[in-house]
Order: structure tokens, then C-alpha cells, then sequence
């Protein structure tokens, strides 16, 4: 990798997080979860939540599915920043800071790819807690629940 | 609707932006009053249309690659134009149509094919163009519903005594009309029309192709629910146009036209549409003509669009001053203060298409037909009219060119 | 489809013609291999519209004067180029429309909703793009008619055995399909479905959107009841496409788009349609827009469409081959000499996104996606594909550019 | 009348043709009829013909309706080109010798004005004689029949 806009793009963590994503699994009986899709290359990722004792507390999160590399790493990371958190705060959650987290400039294509985990994720937090729907949802149907 | 005369063009400096006045006609200075059938593009526009095919072409939204993004984003910066334009709440409820045409067939199939029935009732006025007239008359007729149409008196106002009635006995569910008529000129307050629309429930279906070259359209203090624009009509490129239309109702909507790009997902036993406004955008957008458009916005948007009204209603006060001349001659339509730069007329008896004839061999342009209003001409009495209408870059000095044409025309057939 | 070796174009020379190629990307050589998702602009094209709009701009059809005749023998003439392209009996048999998609969406629409109801079947393939797939979906479910689907062998081509079956256990009243395939490249012989598609009694519609741009398409050869292609995918403009349509059909439709010009009469109680092409074109034509796509066929047919597709199957066996090197790849579709200038191809488990990005940073511009084709990606098991695409301005040396780019995608997985 | 182009169009005989149309009036139970409309500009122009004795030559044929002058002068010029000629030879009149009769340079939306005579008498004698339809309108409605 000698380009530094490769390398930038496909640095170490994103290729650690996609290789190694951690969360990946099933969380059978969740007590929360969603199915999403990317209509531009029809990948899809589910997302489960099992909460705590307080109901509210995120105890287990986890991701199955399909797609690139982008996709993968973010919602791998995903996982490490929102377990402990609550629903409502997860609902909060600003997409800056999991694009802070995924730290490389990312275009309009693949940003869909990037949040594709997050949406999913508050719409799972949405079924179950009725927490608010990300920015572009709320009223739009950014993503078909499925 | 009152002539703001702070803001003030300069259409002799901006007619130096429309190349098409840079030749002469049958010898002739080109007088090109038909504008409200199309208007003449400036540099600007047919420029940032070349630069974007040799920069940034690429189709939109599904490729990874630079000139994919760079392409979308022009489209999409194009949207956000077009919303800003019409002071609309999002971008994702703008629509990119071929014209506004296919603006109003969209609501008319995708809207009326699942919302009206035996019993209901659309309604729209004597004064419409074809286009806000013939789909909902078409789509009313296959789905069983009503097809009524309120008369207009002189001035191109429909007569709302007849509203009563209506309502009594139909169950309405469409009114559409004009917000600029583009053969009488009359600008409509619609706004007892669009309370009446949302009294009976109905929705409030706004052509505004002719009212959005020439003054500032705002969906939100129109009220309503749709409104159609053209983008030739107001220094865009053919082949493209714009629908707004409320959120909450444009998700509730079936799609109109299927195929790839609307789609979320497909397969043999189900499909399921993409979001706003994707659902509504079949095919491969028509990419250039949009980024060209959104020029247009600019362009518009630098000169003034109470500018351009307020040049408008000047010609057209001067138009009707100066035609008033010609003896023979009967004028339609509403006092200058109340219409955009359009007048229409006759000159005794002679036919429109030996008057627009005659003054095309004097380089003076205007329309002779039934300016897509058979109708209204039904009710005028006459199969046709002609029609001179304005724009940001007509001059007082084309008015008397045609006011002299016409004399020649008199002589002709004297 | 054998390869004509006789006419031979130089891509090189060519090149020299689209000012997209005078630019880097990323600092690198553009290597643009996506011109089955839309072409790059010839500057004779883009110039054939700018003089248009700079001389002979105005509404068409309606307009007595100069600038109207003008416009109105511009389109026709491109109208009557379409006609030739096409090899159509009669150019008032070509409806300009904004795409296939659209022209598809007409047929299914004006044709389906008169024609098809509860017992009926449409037919399509798995091979088939959205747009030929969700219009037919769409329409069959909203009239009650059966929507089927041929399988396809690996090659692409449909499985012929099903269709005594289908026509026995029901009333086909349509056939669609492509001509050539946007994602596997599959050059069909549509003959024998043709003939079924006639035995049965059904129409037969083809999507011809990928085909147009890239060998003859004649539409008395094919036998096909209407054909779709679409002008930015041939060098033509974003914004304008055409439907052919066999005239007693057409005539015997209904209109689909209804509104201004497509009239010939228009009262309260009773509207008649236009004769052929205005019935179906509704509202102010994409007119700049054809007049580019009547260029593009002038380009087209300058180059030779033989010659084109000569080097596209060149390319396409140069690409089979040097791609095959690449370790871990798999290749979709039929042997060269069946396929147009496309190859859909994975690599490893790397996600086409991935890849495609990664290219795109080298200056390659490839699809990554389901190309609009999910019933195919289902069949073939993945949720996309990568795919580079090549035209008359693709030269070998972008397909060395690509093969090097994908060693370089397998390193950053390595 | 300065204009050479004015002065061409509106020739004196076009004009005269305008002012005093030949055959303008309607002919009672007349053996063929028809309307055509110019959907340009609505003009409607109705054709009818009386045929003699062979029940083949046209005896008499008259016109009514409204039109531009160029229209009202070529449908005048027709009402004299034709009468006496059969059915037959009416339906195969070449529009070009109607142009030459009419002598001036046409645009083709002007063409449209010019044509609507002869092609609503055509389709008049199409419709009580089965003689063919101008070349337009075979199989194509360039006229719609009303
Ligand atoms: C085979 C095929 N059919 C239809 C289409 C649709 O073309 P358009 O998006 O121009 O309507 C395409 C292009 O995407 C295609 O490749
Ligand atoms: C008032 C009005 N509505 C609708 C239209 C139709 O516009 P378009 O032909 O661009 O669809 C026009 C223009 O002709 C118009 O003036």
C-alpha cells in the first residue's frame, strides 16, 4: 500500500475491525432488534440487543450479515461504543461520533455503507423503547424496516 | 399582488447573456415575445451544463467512484436549489419530472389511481392549461369520479359562488389549478380556494409552471399539497422539471414510474420501494438537466425574482398602453397590476396564425393558437388568440416593434 | 454474432473526442470502465446542442415563427434519425421519452392497464434490469395478471424447456426482455421467444437500452412489438430516450402522459387524442436534448455500430483473459464472442465496494453493485458484483490499468 | 407591403382567394361529408360533396368552417380544382399540385394550415366511396374524424 489516500482510506483499524469484527454473532431472544438494508449494493445487517437488569442498560449487542468493508468495521465498532450505554442514550447518539471513531473521510456512497449499522441499531432501540429515530428517518423512511 | 419597485433590472445588460439575440431574424432584430411558451437560456446556464459534461459526467447515486460522487453531488446540490427556490421544507420532496406535465400526471396516476372512486370528485377551472386539465380529466374518468370545472369571469377568476354547490353534492378530492394562467396573464390569490380544498378533505394540486419563471413561488405560504414546475419555462435546460409535494403524502404514495434506482429491494414474489425521493425517480435521472436547472435557480436568483416581477408588470402595463392603440384590436384578460408579462388578443378578425406570421417577418415572435387552453378559448368564443409574454430580458422597445408589426398586418389584409 | 473484423475504429483517435479524458483522477489516468451504466459525451455532441440552444431555441410544434419552425425541424429530424438508427418502418412510430425506463413504463401502463386482467400472464426473465422487471411486476399485480420469470443458465440465456408449461397453465399477453444484458453482457437471440411471444398471442417488448449503444439494433429483424433504448447510455444526452412501437398498436393505445400537445381537441365532456408520436407525448419535449441524441446517432453511425462492437468484443476477450490471471476472481457470463463489452466479475470474498473504491483511488472507474438486476444477483448467490464496462473509447491499456488495480486491492486484503 | 417575404406570402391571389372564398357554403343531404380540425390552433373546416349523375364526378363541392388564410384560400382553390374531377381522382391528387396552385413557400406548420381542405375531402370521399386516404393518414389518424 503505497497510496496515502489508500492507505488513509484502508488504514490498519478499519481492516483490523473488518477482519476481526468484534460482536459478530446472534443474540438469540434479543430483547431488541432490526433488520437493515443498503438498497445501492443490497448488502444487509441485523443487529441485536440484549439489555440489563434496568431494561435499559445495553448488556450484549451483536451484528450478522453482509458487506464491505466499511460497513463491517463501523458497525464492529459500533458495538464496542454502545454496550454499556442505554437505549435512550444510544438513540442520542451523534453520527460524528461514530464517524469520529471510524476516523477517515468517507464519500457520500460510502457514508450510507458506514451508518448502515447505526441506523439499524436505533431502529432496533425503536421497536423495542419507542427511542426517537435517527434525523434522516424521522418521517422518511431512510431505510425499509423489514 | 403589488409591484415592489425597489429592486430593478437592467434586461438591457442581462439580454447580453442570451446568446439566441446575438442574430438577426429575416433580417430583422429578433423581438422574442414567447416567452411563456419557453424562454431563451443564458450563458451561464449552457455553460455549467458543458462544464459539467466535461468534468464531472457520470450516472448518479449508485457508483463509488470520483466522477459518480461528483456527478451526484451536482444533482443532488441541483434538489437543494430547486427546494431553496420554492421555499420548500425538504429536499427529499422535491422531484426531479421532464416537465411539469409529468409533475401533475405523477400526483394524477400515483395519487388519483388509489384515491378516487365512484362518487368523488376533482375539480379544476375553465382557465387551466391542458396539462392541469386533461390527466385529472382522464384519470377521473377511468376511476368513476367526477370531472367538474368552475367557471372564470373576464379577469381569469374562477367563480367561487359555485363552491357551494360543489361541496353539497360531491365529495371532493383534487383541486388543481394555476397560480399564473399562461394565456390571460392573471396572477390568483388561491388561497380561498386551497381552505375550501382542505374543508372538503381534498387535496390542493398547484400548477405553478407559469407563475415560476416570473415571481417568487413559496409552497409553504401557497398551502399546497403539490406544485409543478417547468424548468424551460424559467432559463433551464429542456427536458426538466420539478414536483414538490408534501412529505407525509408522497410516502403514503404508491410509486408512478417502476423500475431501477426506486427500488429498495427487489425480488420475483415482492418489491419494495427506496426512500424520498428516489420512490418517485425511475431510471437514470435526467442528470445534466437538473445541474442546469439548479444554474437556472442561480441565475434567477442573482437578477431578482421580485426584480423580474416588478420588470414584468411594467411591460406589461406598457404592452397593454401601447396595444390599446391598434384599432380593431380586443385584449384579454386582467388589469396590468394583476397579471404576469403576458397579454393575449385579436386583431379584428383576422386569424392568430396570419398575424404571427406576418409579424415573424418583422423578426417580432409571439404564439398564435389555443395556448393549450381550449376552454378558456371555448369560452372566449375564439379558436384562437395571439399571445406576446415577456421576460427578465424583453425591452420596451420590442413592444413597439410588435405594435408596429401589427400595423403592418392591418395594411395586409386591409 | 460473429466478429466483423472489417470495420475497424480507432478508440485512440476517438478519445480525443471526449473532453471527460483530458482530466486525471486521483492524480492518475482515468480508466473509465463504466460506460454500460452511462457514456461520456463526444464534444460534437455537447457543441450539436449548444449551437441548438444558441440559435434555434423555442417551443416546438405550436410556433409560427422562426425560432419554433427551427426547434420543431431539429427534433424531427432527430426523430427521423432514431427511425434510421433503428431501421423502424416510420418515425411517428418513435416516442421520445426521458429513458428506457420510461418507455417501458409506457407500454406497461397505456398497453397493460387496458389489457391485462385476472388469468393473464406476463413474462420476463431473471436476466432482466428493474426496468424491465418492476414496470411488468408493478402493473400485473395491480390488474390481477400472473407475473412469471424464466430462469437463466450461466450463460445468461432463458430456459427455454419452461415455456410450453407457462403456456399451457396460462394466457401470455406479454414477453419482455433484454437484448443484451447490462450485467452479465449476454447478446441474445431473442428469435425464439419472439416467435412464442407471437404464438401466444402476447406482445413482445424489448429492452434494447443496452444494446443501442453497442451493435445495430433493427427493429423489423428482431420482430419485437416495441423496443426502449435510452440516449446517455449512446452518447447522447442525460434526459432523452425513445420508445418504438409497431404504429396499429400504438394507435389503438391509449395515451399515457396526458396534457398539452398530446391533444387533438379538449372539452369538458369529451377529449381526443393527437395523432402518433404527439398522443404520447404530453408537455414540452426534451427538445435540446433530442436534438444531442440525433447528434449521437451521427456520431454512432460515423464511427460504425460494426466496428464498435468489433472492439468491444476485443476488449471484452482481451479483458476474460487478463482478468482470468488474477487470483481468486471470479468471472460471470458467456465466452467473448456471445457478450458486448461487459464483464461482471468477483474477487474472492472482497466486497465490490471495496474493490471499486480501491480502484477508483488508482484511476479506474468501475460499477460495484446489483446493477439494478437483484433477481440475477439472488441466482447467482451474491449481494453484488463488480463490473467494468467498456465503449468505443476504451483502449486495452485501461484494462492492464484495472487488472494491476485489482492486484493492488488483493494486497490492502491480503 | 414592403416586405418581398410579406409580399410573397400574402400574394394578391391568396388574398383574393381569403376575401372571396370559391364554394363557401354547405351543401343540404350532401352524398360525402366530412370535418377536420387543426389541433394547432382549433381551426375546423367541413367539406361536402355532391356527386352527378355517374355517381363518380363531383357535381358540386363546398366548404365551411374557420381558418387562417392561408387554409381558407387553399381549401377555396380546392373547391375549384376539383370539381368536376371523379372521386377517384380526387383521392389521388397529389398535394404538390395543390401547392403549385397556391404558389407560395410554407412552413411546415403553415403546411398543416394548407393541407386541412384536402385532407378532410379526402377522408369525405374515403368515407362515402372507400377511396383511399392520403398518405399521412393511411393507418395514421393525421386527421382525427369526427
Ligand atoms: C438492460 C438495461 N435496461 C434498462 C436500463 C435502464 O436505462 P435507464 O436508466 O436509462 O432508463 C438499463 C440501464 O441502466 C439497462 O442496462
Ligand atoms: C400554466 C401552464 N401549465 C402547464 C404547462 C405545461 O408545461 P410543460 O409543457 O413544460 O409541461 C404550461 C406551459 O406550457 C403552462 O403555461
Amino acid at each position: 500500500m503505497s497510496d496515502p489516500a489508500l492507505e488513509s482510506l484502508y488504514r490498519e483499524v478499519i481492516l483490523d475491525h473488518y477482519k476481526n469484527p468484534r460482536g459478530h454473532g446472534v443474540i438469540e431472544d434479543a430483547d431488541a432488534e432490526a433488520e437493515g438494508q443498503n438498497p445501492l449494493c443490497g448488502d444487509e445487517v441485523s443487529v441485536y440487543v440484549a439489555f440489563g437488569e434496568d431494561g435499559e442498560t445495553i448488556d450484549d449487542v451483536k451484528f450478522s450479515g453482509r458487506g464491505c468493508a466499511i460497513s463491517q468495521a463501523a458497525t464492529s465498532m459500533l458495538m464496542e461504543m454502545t454496550k454499556g450505554r442505554t437505549a435512550q442514550q444510544v438513540a442520542e447518539l451523534d453520527k460524528e461520533e461514530l464517524l469520529a471513531e471510524i476516523g477517515v473521510p468517507l464519500t457520500p456512497v460510502r457514508l450510507k455503507c458506514a451508518m448502515l449499522g447505526l441506523t439499524t441499531l436505533k431502529v432496533a432501540l425503536h421497536k423495542a423503547k419507542g427511542t426517537p429515530l435517527p434525523e434522516g428517518l424521522a418521517g422518511f423512511d431512510d431505510l425499509e424496516l423489514t | 399582488m403589488a409591484v415592489t419597485a425597489h429592486a430593478k433590472l437592467d434586461a438591457r445588460a442581462l439580454r447580453r447573456d442570451f446568446p439566441i439575440f446575438e442574430q438577426e431574424m429575416h433580417g430583422k432584430p429578433l423581438a422574442y415575445l414567447d416567452s411563456a411558451n419557453s424562454s431563451q437560456k443564458p450563458r451561464q446556464v449552457l455553460d455549467a451544463v458543458d462544464r459539467f459534461y466535461e468534468t464531472s459526467y457520470a450516472n448518479v447515486h449508485r457508483a463509488v467512484h470520483l466522477l459518480g460522487e461528483r456527478a451526484t453531488s451536482a444533482l443532488e446540490h441541483a434538489r437543494v436549489r430547486v427546494r431553496e427556490l420554492l421555499n420548500a421544507p425538504d429536499a427529499r420532496e422535491v422531484i426531479f419530472v421532464r416537465n411539469a406535465t409529468e409533475g401533475i400526471n405523477l400526483v394524477a396516476y400515483s395519487w388519483g389511481l388509489n384515491n378516487l372512486g365512484p362518487g368523488d370528485a376533482v375539480v379544476v377551472t375553465e382557465l387551466e392549461h391542458h396539462s392541469n386539465f386533461v390527466p385529472w380529466q382522464y384519470i377521473a374518468r377511468r376511476q368513476g369520479a367526477e370531472f367538474l370545472m368552475l367557471t372564470i369571469d373576464e379577469n381569469g377568476d374562477p367563480d367561487l359562488s359555485e363552491l357551494e354547490a360543489v361541496a353539497r353534492d360531491h365529495t371532493v378530492k383534487v383541486v388543481a389549478t394555476n397560480l399564473v394562467s399562461n394565456s390571460l396573464g392573471t396572477i390568483h390569490d388561491l388561497a380561498p380556494l386551497v381552505s375550501w380544498a382542505h374543508e372538503q378533505g381534498a387535496i390542493f394540486v398547484c400548477d405553478a409552471a407559469q407563475a415560476a419563471p416570473h415571481m417568487k413561488v413559496d409552497v409553504r405560504a401557497i398551502g399546497a399539497d403539490f406544485v409543478a414546475i417547468s424548468g424551460h419555462k424559467m432559463c433551464g435546460p429542456s427536458g426538466i422539471g420539478a414536483l414538490w409535494g408534501r412529505g407525509e403524502l408522497l410516502r403514503a404514495m404508491e410509486p408512478f414510474l417502476l423500475g431501477g434506482h426506486m427500488i429498495n429491494s427487489v425480488r420475483v414474489d415482492k418489491t419494495t420501494w427506496g426512500e424520498l425521493p428516489h420512490k418517485f425517480e425511475a431510471g437514470t435521472s435526467p442528470i445534466a438537466e437538473a445541474v442546469g436547472l439548479g444554474a437556472a435557480v442561480d441565475y434567477l436568483e442573482a437578477v431578482g425574482l421580485d426584480a423580474i416581477e416588478a420588470h414584468e408588470h411594467e411591460l406589461a402595463a406598457y404592452a397593454l398602453g401601447r396595444l390599446a392603440e391598434v384599432p380593431g384590436i380586443t385584449l384579454y384578460g386582467p388589469p396590468a397590476e394583476r397579471r404576469a408579462g403576458v397579454v393575449s388578443f385579436n386583431l379584428g378578425d383576422i386569424h392568430p396564425h396570419d398575424v404571427a406570421q406576418i409579424l415573424d417577418l418583422q423578426g417580432v415572435a409571439i404564439r398564435a393558437g389555443h395556448h393549450c387552453c381550449q376552454p378558456l378559448m371555448q369560452k372566449l368564443g375564439v379558436a384562437a388568440t395571439n399571445r406576446a409574454s415577456f421576460y427578465l430580458y424583453t425591452l420596451p422597445e420590442e413592444i413597439d416593434q410588435l405594435v408596429d408589426g401589427l400595423h403592418a398586418v392591418r395594411k395586409v389584409f386591409a
